[in-house]
């Protein structure tokens, strides 16, 4: 399956890049993808993120859909 | 409840003129009797790497606009509210200007007290805004972080 | 503590654009990191004898002013406030105008949220403020008064 | 004793002046003068006030000092 990520603030002064296309021969988990952006990025494993899919917060055991967007979250600063 | 999704991202600052001239604007709103206003104004903190000179601000800003509605409708549901605004700046916000307005009125205090400072809470906890501290005169940088 | 006691009462409505001018004062004090402002707004109410038009406020201002004065310095010395101002008007106010406004500043949002709830409390609650409620067009009126 | 009295609001609108001298050969307690003053306008006994001397609010035991500034203070409005 093919996702596309976003990366925010430090995240994607970590990754190098605001995106990516990402593609998966098989259905991952939240976890899943974590893990292989983690392997990718050793970078990240230092950095604190949380994960949205479709542009909602999800934990580590939610299965992305197909086509899903993808964002990876640094601490908000809003305000 | 359904209220219409509302713009809340400008570009820089917000300047005390737009502030007052949102005040201007409930004033025909004669049910009002009490409004309340939060401005988050950025400080000039010493940090390692210098002191703050502003703050450059990115989001998420799809994901961003539906959290906003979402705190919006909150609001609404929670508190007895006429009218309720919420202003937050994107890109650079000089160290003492401002960067979030949040604008809440309501025929009785008690309701404004509350809900504003539920919004405040809300924006800087749930809302996926980014922001990048810049640090002295030499390109030093750091991110800031809600706490 | 000891800060010098301010001029409180104005003439009339307050402006949004005297609101703005403050706001704005405060723009080169960078260690305030949030404001937060209430606005008491006349309302059209309903009563016996008609809808109010405006009050008309006056004062026992010798004494207000201490109570005022008071009331900042119990506030300086509850709430890590940069900045505290109070402003009420005097004579009359038409409905949908602004009769109060008080404005804190603090470097953390928290005490501006306590410190802005514990005024406005204090200044309903303490100050020698009377309120003719003008009502309808015939000359009636009722007189205010605080709960 | 000599005190100036004064009046507000409805207090002011009920008694038909803003401020009056009022002389009297004894010492007297706010608790007193409230008597002398309801007597004086027995429209005082439908309407709230408070009296406050020289700007400080006192209860009716409180002894009025000579030359002291009274003020009848119907309920505050402010806000």
């Amino acid at each position: 399956m093919t996702l596309s990520i976003l990366y925010f603030g430090m995240i994607a002064e970590a990754t190098g890049q605001p995106l990516e296309t990402w593609h998966s021969l098989d259905a991952m988990t939240v976890g899943d993808l974590k893990n292989d952006l983690l392997e990718k990025y050793p970078v990240l494993r230092d950095r604190k993120f949380q994960i949205a899919i479709n542009q909602q917060i999800a934990d580590e055991s939610f299965p992305i859909p197909p086509l899903a967007q993808v964002a990876l979250l640094p601490p908000f600063a809003g305000g | 409840m359904g209220h219409k999704p509302k713009k809340v991202f400008v570009e820089g600052p917000i300047s005390p003129q737009f502030v007052a001239e949102s005040i201007a604007k409930h004033q025909s709103k004669t049910s009002i009797g009490a409004h309340n206003i939060f401005l988050g104004q950025i400080r000039a903190d010493a940090k390692v790497g210098g002191v703050v000179t502003g703050i450059e601000y990115s989001a998420y800003p799809e994901m961003a606009e539906q959290i906003f509605h979402q705190i919006r409708e909150a609001a609404f549901a929670q508190y007895e509210l006429t009218c309720l605004h919420i202003y937050h700046s994107l890109g650079l916000v000089p160290t003492g200007e401002i960067s979030l307005f949040v604008f809440v009125s309501s025929p009785h205090r008690r309701a404004t007290f509350e809900a504003l400072e539920f919004l405040v809470e809300e924006i800087k906890a749930k809302v996926p805004i980014f922001g990048k501290e810049l640090l002295g005169n030499e390109g030093d940088f750091a991110w800031k972080e809600n706490t």
